[in-house]
């Protein structure tokens, strides 16, 4: 975690306190927001961590936003051919309630942006999809302007699933794997976000130009 | 609002008693449609690593990479197309462009991971579940992105060819040259099987761009008898060419020769580069066939002084006199001569050396020698009567044609023979109103001729005896004379050696005929080499043995060639003269007197 | 084309193209351009506006905008081009004959640089936010430099050539062009 | 429009916009959009409310711009082929169609007969797809979901469908210029009739549930109204149109492809309200399975499908510039293509039909309406963001 980043090592994030600057915000503004940057929450032991992450596993509400053209086979799913709500899977409107992002291929600065707040205000422990191409290595976007390359640069991703556009099946069996890792222990993510919030946090700063939230959204 | 839209809703209700939708193992139960594009494929051993795949994707998800256990050869690149799943998007244009069609696309859809990195592979070089799919996206029939024949060359019909001299080939128009340059895929696998390394598809890129200056000058940075090479080269270019693998190479032979045809020799100088000033330097150039050209050219480029002996009449060696006029017409050797000679190098006709001139003086007076004398004893038949009247070589004939007399053939001719040689005189003997045999050892397919040859020569109305050995040679009745010949079985020799025909025992056949034309081969003739500096350098079964700058045991005397070269064809000489000019270079700059 | 003679005797516009039976281009200079797009919205029968966008000739050194209108009753449409030099460049608005066109204007703005003044909403952001280069859609702007330098594509990456790597491989030593 | 109340608790409308003063406390600023479930596709909207009515209204689109245009400038005419479907995700062969044809324009190219009444079916078959997914949502966005599963569901099958012929789910890439790339699969035309049957008897469902349903007929019956004099002001094309009695098809007025051989009337309605305009795209959906069905008797049997290219790889296009349009589900889709005589296109434009229903319109419409009906209306003006920013 350390290509290309000193240019960038004079954005200042903290305070001498530690807490965050919220720099982009309008002075009025800062005193309703939060400064402070994201814990590492450490999971229980034993068998307790294990049944947490069957029952999170095994309950997988998605975020229903439509990032990009991936969104387009998250219908399908939703529908009663697919049906996903066999596999404890569901969407949901509002990020307080879901736990799995599923970003639906490109992300252009404007959304990444969003994404970044989204994925924020999500609770711990939250998973990322990747789907297709884009968020790989850029994809057939590969080199314009607006869209991001790698999106493991500004959030950590748990899953990418190969395809432009992957098909709904090939979404379920990346839900599966995820569950996988889940109850493997090994969706730790949230938890990695935390630790490099500081690396996370520059890397988006530096696409994302006007930047006028808070800079850890909860 | 009526009742209607009260009840009307809840009349759906029926769908509840309809079978469900739902798919209860979607993942397990739905395959990709027989064409659906999914994952690569890759029959690595019909891959030729050309790069067109990388050249039309529009995503960069390709790359050329080496792969274990592939090395590069004569028409392989030895690279294999690796694919970045972080870029690809499925769309398959790899697939319908792949000149060899060993791209293919299966029906598999299914790839999760966890590591990014993992999502780039050699498709058939590295093992995966879909490797044998049968299902999955292949080039429809009725669809291609790339031309699979080449556009016609006009040529003189069989009946009228046979009856003059008039070249054959009648060269493409405009229209022609720029639709079979558009068939190019430029991937440039041709270059390395050139001897002379030309860079093709930059030649081929000018005929798109109908830049003719340009072409010309590219053609020229490795080949200054183009004119002639544009004709008659052995184009070994062709052979590998990736379209060869779709349907037909590229005539890259005759998109050379439109280049050259469209420019008058009087606009070479403004377009090529001149000489560099005369450095001072002397060097002998013996021979003035492609070998001896191509070294005094480029030497002349570098400014060393050069003079060429040569012991016929007009320079060009055996594209004058081994070729017939047909194939090669004079005016388009004496226009790449004539270049040469413009750029100040000094051709000396009608002096033999050994005869007219000493060697030793020649060694003693310049800074290098370059010889590149070329091929000119023909092997006899050695059998019965080969010394009668009437039994010529294949050479002498197309020689004779050359300096204009006509030849004494007679009304029947057989050839042996089955290179090229054996073709020119057949088909040259054809043009003297003779019926011609031609009778070769071997089989067809083992004819050492170009393949056209062989085709036009039959078309001409040539027979063609095959597994045919000459036993002796007698006196006829009605005719000059009578040939016996006996039948050949192809006898296997095992891997790696070409079958040898034996003869059949008590299989014997008569052809009564006026002449017997052998062209079974040359050798060379190395008495005008003096003894005390022939003793320098090494023979190797006739051929003289030299290093990669074709310098030989002497390091004064470089040699090239059909004397030492075993490909004997114009452009492996021309290829020879270039490197020996570079090897001269080298030695006279780096060359310290000891 | 009964539109064009017409309208040529009132306005400096060239170049008439047929490129369909119901598809014409003409040039119009910048003084006239909107004069001319008023009368043929209003005489002629081009009420529709179709788009309107700008083509970037930058060797030489001209935008041309390019308004696309349609006639209803016939069927056809007409392309009206306007060449403006690149530097500073501004036109007259068309909000006020169509109020979609200020749309098309703030977008021409973001993506070329070209001025509309009193074009409502022209200096909002239409698709990017917090763009700090220069406007991308002009040909001076090389979007793969900027994507590489921005975005950080994947590294790893190495191809070859197959010309070249058959060169190192079979005649590495050998005369090549000088 | 809606009628001005007497004694309103409005703002002043001056050409069209509110007058209000945000400070003073009696509005309130919200943000639908781009994470929220009554937005179609990536994009919001800017809210201003007074109470939970819609006071001021603004568009903001760009969460999906790629940058195509540039895009499409580094790339070679064949490269561009895979690209332009991407525009619209959801209906993505008319850019496939749009641009072969531009292309095939300026370069000279005749295609065979054959590869036109393929399009024409695939272009049909992409526009039924499209109202399947549309009328899902249209239904969501009132709170009937049920009608969601099974028109997506028929569009899943439809999909299959596309699958089998082109090989890809969403992204075609099928239609190329020169023709297109494969003839159908043996059997596909049956299954493609079969799917037609069930779509049709799901679609009589639909009417039973949704247009007959007393609920969406008191939400959607004046919602969003589109007066005639407001079509060419605000450049509306389409089925939102044709629902104000404008009668404006492409496939009629300038036919395209086959469209002159086939046998088919424009649908128009009575009101442009968003009541209207659905009734018009199921009208024009049970149309569009008649058109595929008569394709499917009239087109040639046999023949060629594609055109012999000029080797793609260098394929230079004459100077020259076209515009192409066709009628899609939404109204006018068109392509303008400028080619300056070398291999890749200088400009492409695109004209999407959502890039003036969805901002000029919909900032004109939302005005005065309730914050409950934003998704409703924007749906039944039938916008999808991709295509408007590009």
């Amino acid at each position: 975690m350390s290509d290309n980043m000193n240019d960038m090592d004079q954005i200042q994030l903290f305070n001498d306190q530690g807490r965050l600057l919220n720099a982009g915000l309008p002075d009025e503004e800062k005193a309703l927001f939060c400064d402070a940057a994201p814990q590492v929450d450490a999971p229980y032991r034993g068998i307790w961590e294990k049944f947490l992450n069957w029952a999170r596993s095994e309950s997988l509400w998605i975020l229903g936003f439509g990032t990009g053209c991936g969104a387009i086979e998250l219908r399908p799913l939703m529908t009663s051919r697919y049906d996903m709500y066999q596999y404890g899977v569901q969407p949901r409107p509002t990020p307080r309630q879901a736990g799995l992002f599923i970003i639906g291929g490109y992300a252009s600065v404007k959304t990444m942006k969003r994404i970044v707040r989204s994925y924020e205000q999500m609770q711990g422990p939250k998973f990322v999809l990747g789907l297709g191409s884009c968020t790989v290595n850029g994809g057939m976007y590969w080199d314009s302007y607006n869209t991001i390359n790698r999106l493991d640069h500004y959030i950590p991703v748990d899953v990418y699933i190969a395809g432009c556009m992957p098909r709904p099946e090939a979404l379920l069996a990346g839900i599966n794997e995820l569950k996988k890792l889940i109850k493997e222990g090994k969706g730790e993510n949230a938890n990695k976000y935390a630790e490099n919030f500081e690396w996370y946090k520059r890397n988006q700063k530096k696409i994302i130009k006007d930047w006028n939230m808070p800079d850890y959204n909860w | 609002m009526s009742l209607k839209d009260i009840i009307a809703p809840f009349s759906v209700w029926k769908r509840a008693l309809e079978k469900p939708y739902t798919n209860r193992k979607p993942i397990e139960t739905r395959p990709g449609a027989d064409r659906y594009r999914g994952f690569h494929q890759n029959a690595i051993d019909q891959c030729i690593g050309c790069g067109t795949c990388e050249e039309i994707c529009q995503n960069n998800a390709i790359d050329l990479v080496p792969l274990e256990g592939k090395t590069s050869s004569h028409g392989d690149s030895g690279l294999r197309p690796k694919i970045d799943y972080g870029r690809c998007c499925w769309c398959a244009l790899c697939v319908d462009i792949c000149p060899t069609g060993s791209l293919g696309m299966s029906n598999e859809y299914i790839w999760i991971t966890t590591d990014p990195e993992d999502f780039r592979f050699i498709p058939g070089g590295e093992s995966k579940p879909w490797d044998d799919r049968a299902e999955g996206y292949r080039r429809a029939e009725g669809y291609d992105l790339l031309e699979a024949e080449r556009v016609e060359m006009p040529m003189l019909s069989f009946e009228e060819s046979q009856k003059s001299f008039i070249e054959m080939v009648q060269g493409y128009s405009k229209e022609q040259a720029m639709e079979e340059a558009d068939r190019c895929v430029a991937c440039g696998i041709c270059i390395a099987t050139c001897p002379a390394h030309m860079d093709v598809p930059a030649y081929i890129e000018a005929i798109r761009n109908d830049d003719m200056g340009e072409g010309l000058k590219i053609v020229y940075n490795a080949n200054p008898l183009p004119a002639s090479c544009g004709r008659v080269c052995s184009h070994a270019c062709e052979y590998v060419c990736a379209m060869k693998h779709k349907g037909e190479a590229i005539s890259i032979r005759w998109l050379k020769r439109y280049i050259i045809d469209q420019i008058y020799l009087g606009d070479y100088k403004e377009i090529l580069k001149s000489a560099d000033e005369s450095n001072g330097k002397k060097i002998a150039v013996i021979g003035s066939g492609p070998g001896g050209l191509s070294a005094a050219y480029y030497l002349r480029l570098l400014g060393y002084e050069i003079t060429v002996f040569d012991a016929n009449e007009k320079a060009g060696g055996m594209l004058r006199y081994g070729i017939p006029e047909y194939r090669l017409p004079y005016e388009q050797v004496d226009k790449d001569v004539e270049y040469i000679r413009q750029l100040g190098v000094t051709i000396n006709q009608d002096l033999k050396i050994g005869v007219d001139r000493d060697f030793k003086s020649l060694y003693d007076e310049y800074d290098a020698i370059f010889f590149s004398t070329g091929l000119k004893d023909p092997y006899g038949l050695e059998i019965a009567g080969e010394d009668l009247p009437g039994v010529q070589s294949g050479l002498d004939i197309l020689d004779e044609v050359t300096k204009g007399k006509t030849p004494d053939i007679g009304k029947s001719v057989v050839v042996v023979g089955g290179g090229n040689v054996a073709m020119d005189a057949a088909r040259t003997s054809r043009r003297y109103g003779a019926e011609v045999t031609i009778l070769y050892r071997r089989r067809e397919v083992d004819m050492p001729a170009d393949e056209e040859e062989i085709h036009e020569s039959q078309g001409e109305g040539c027979k063609l005896v095959t597994q045919a050995i000459p036993l002796r040679v007698e006196k006829g009745d009605s005719t000059r004379l009578k040939l016996f010949f006996g039948m050949a079985e192809m006898v296997d020799q095992g891997e790696g050696q070409r079958p040898k025909p034996v003869l059949i025992e008590g299989s014997e056949e008569v052809i009564e005929c006026d002449s017997v034309i052998t062209a079974i081969g040359q050798e060379a003739d190395y008495s005008f080499i003096p003894e005390e500096i022939g003793k320098n350098l090494v023979f190797n079964r006739g051929m003289v043995q030299i290093n990669e700058f074709r310098q030989t045991g002497d390091s004064k005397i470089f040699a090239g060639g059909d004397i030492a070269n075993r490909k004997r064809d114009a452009i492996s000489a021309i290829a020879d003269g270039h490197s020996a000019a570079k090897g001269i270079d080298i030695y006279l700059t780096n060359f310290k007197e000891k | 084309m009964t539109e064009f003679n017409e309208l040529s005797r009132q306005f400096q516009i060239s170049d008439l193209k047929e490129q369909r039976a119901d598809l014409h281009f003409f040039h119009a200079s910048k003084e006239h351009a909107v004069a001319v797009l008023t009368s043929l919205k209003e005489k002629y029968g081009y009420t529709h506006l179709v788009f309107f966008t700008v083509v970037d000739h930058l060797e030489k050194n001209e935008f041309h905008l390019t308004y696309m209108l349609h006639n209803y009753e016939k069927h056809h449409d007409m392309g009206v081009v306007v060449k403006i030099a690149r530097e500073n460049v501004q036109m007259e608005s068309i909000h006020h004959l169509w109020p979609a066109a200020a749309t098309y204007q703030q977008e021409i703005r973001e993506m070329y640089g070209v001025e509309f003044p009193g074009s409502p909403g022209l200096y909002e952001n239409f698709a990017l936010e917090g763009w700090e280069d220069i406007p991308p859609m002009r040909r001076d702007f090389d979007t793969k430099e900027y994507s590489d330098k921005t975005y950080y594509p994947r590294p790893g990456r190495e191809s070859h050539d197959p010309r070249e790597y058959m060169k190192e491989n079979l005649y590495p030593g050998e005369a090549e062009t000088w | 429009m809606v009628k001005e109340k007497e004694n309103s608790k409005f703002p002043p409308l001056v050409d069209g916009k509110s007058q209000y003063d945000l400070t003073s406390g009696k509005y309130l600023r919200v943000w639908q959009g781009p994470q929220h479930p009554g937005i179609t596709g990536n994009m919001s909207l800017e809210l201003t409310i007074c109470g939970d009515e819609i006071i001021d209204c603004k568009t903001h689109v760009g969460y999906l711009h790629r940058g195509f245009e540039k895009l499409m400038e580094r790339r070679k005419y064949i490269q561009c082929f895979p690209v332009v479907c991407r525009i619209c995700v959801p209906e993505p062969d008319f850019n496939e169609y749009l641009f072969a044809a531009c292309t095939e324009e300026l370069a000279g190219i005749q295609i065979p007969e054959r590869a036109e009444w393929i399009r024409t079916l695939n272009l049909e078959m992409a526009r039924l797809t499209s109202f399947l997914m549309w009328i899902g949502g249209q239904a969501g966005s009132f709170g009937m979901g049920t009608i969601g599963q099974w028109t997506v569901t028929l569009r899943d099958y439809m999909l299959d469908l596309f699958e089998e012929l082109t090989g890809g789910r969403i992204y075609h890439m099928y239609m190329l210029p020169g023709g297109v790339r494969a003839d159908f699969p043996p059997g596909w035309i049956n299954k493609l009739l079969d799917t037609l049957k069930t779509v049709e008897k799901t679609l009589d469902d639909v009417e039973l549930a949704m247009m007959h349903n007393a609920v969406f007929k008191m939400r959607a019956k004046g919602l969003g109204i589109i007066t005639p004099d407001m079509v060419d002001k605000y450049g509306i094309t389409g089925p939102n149109a044709r629902a104000a009695g404008v009668a404006r098809d492409i496939r009629k007025d300038s036919p395209y492809l086959v469209y002159d051989k086939l046998d088919f009337e424009i649908v128009t309605g009575t009101k442009s309200d968003a009541y209207g305009r659905c009734e018009v795209r199921i009208k024009e959906m049970y149309q569009s399975i008649d058109l595929i069905r008569q394709i499917v008797e009239k087109m040639p049997k046999e023949g060629p499908f594609f055109t012999k290219l000029p080797n793609v790889l260098h394929w230079r296009i004459p100077a020259g510039h076209t515009y192409k349009r066709a009628e899609c589900t939404r109204g006018e889709y068109g392509f303008y293509v400028q080619s300056d005589g070398s291999d890749k296109p200088r400009r492409t434009y695109v004209r999407g039909p959502s890039y003036t229903h969805a901002v000029a319109l919909m900032e004109h419409l939302a005005i005065r309406t309730n914050i409950a009906d934003t998704a409703g209306l924007m749906v039944s003006l039938h916008t999808y963001p991709p295509e408007i920013e590009r």
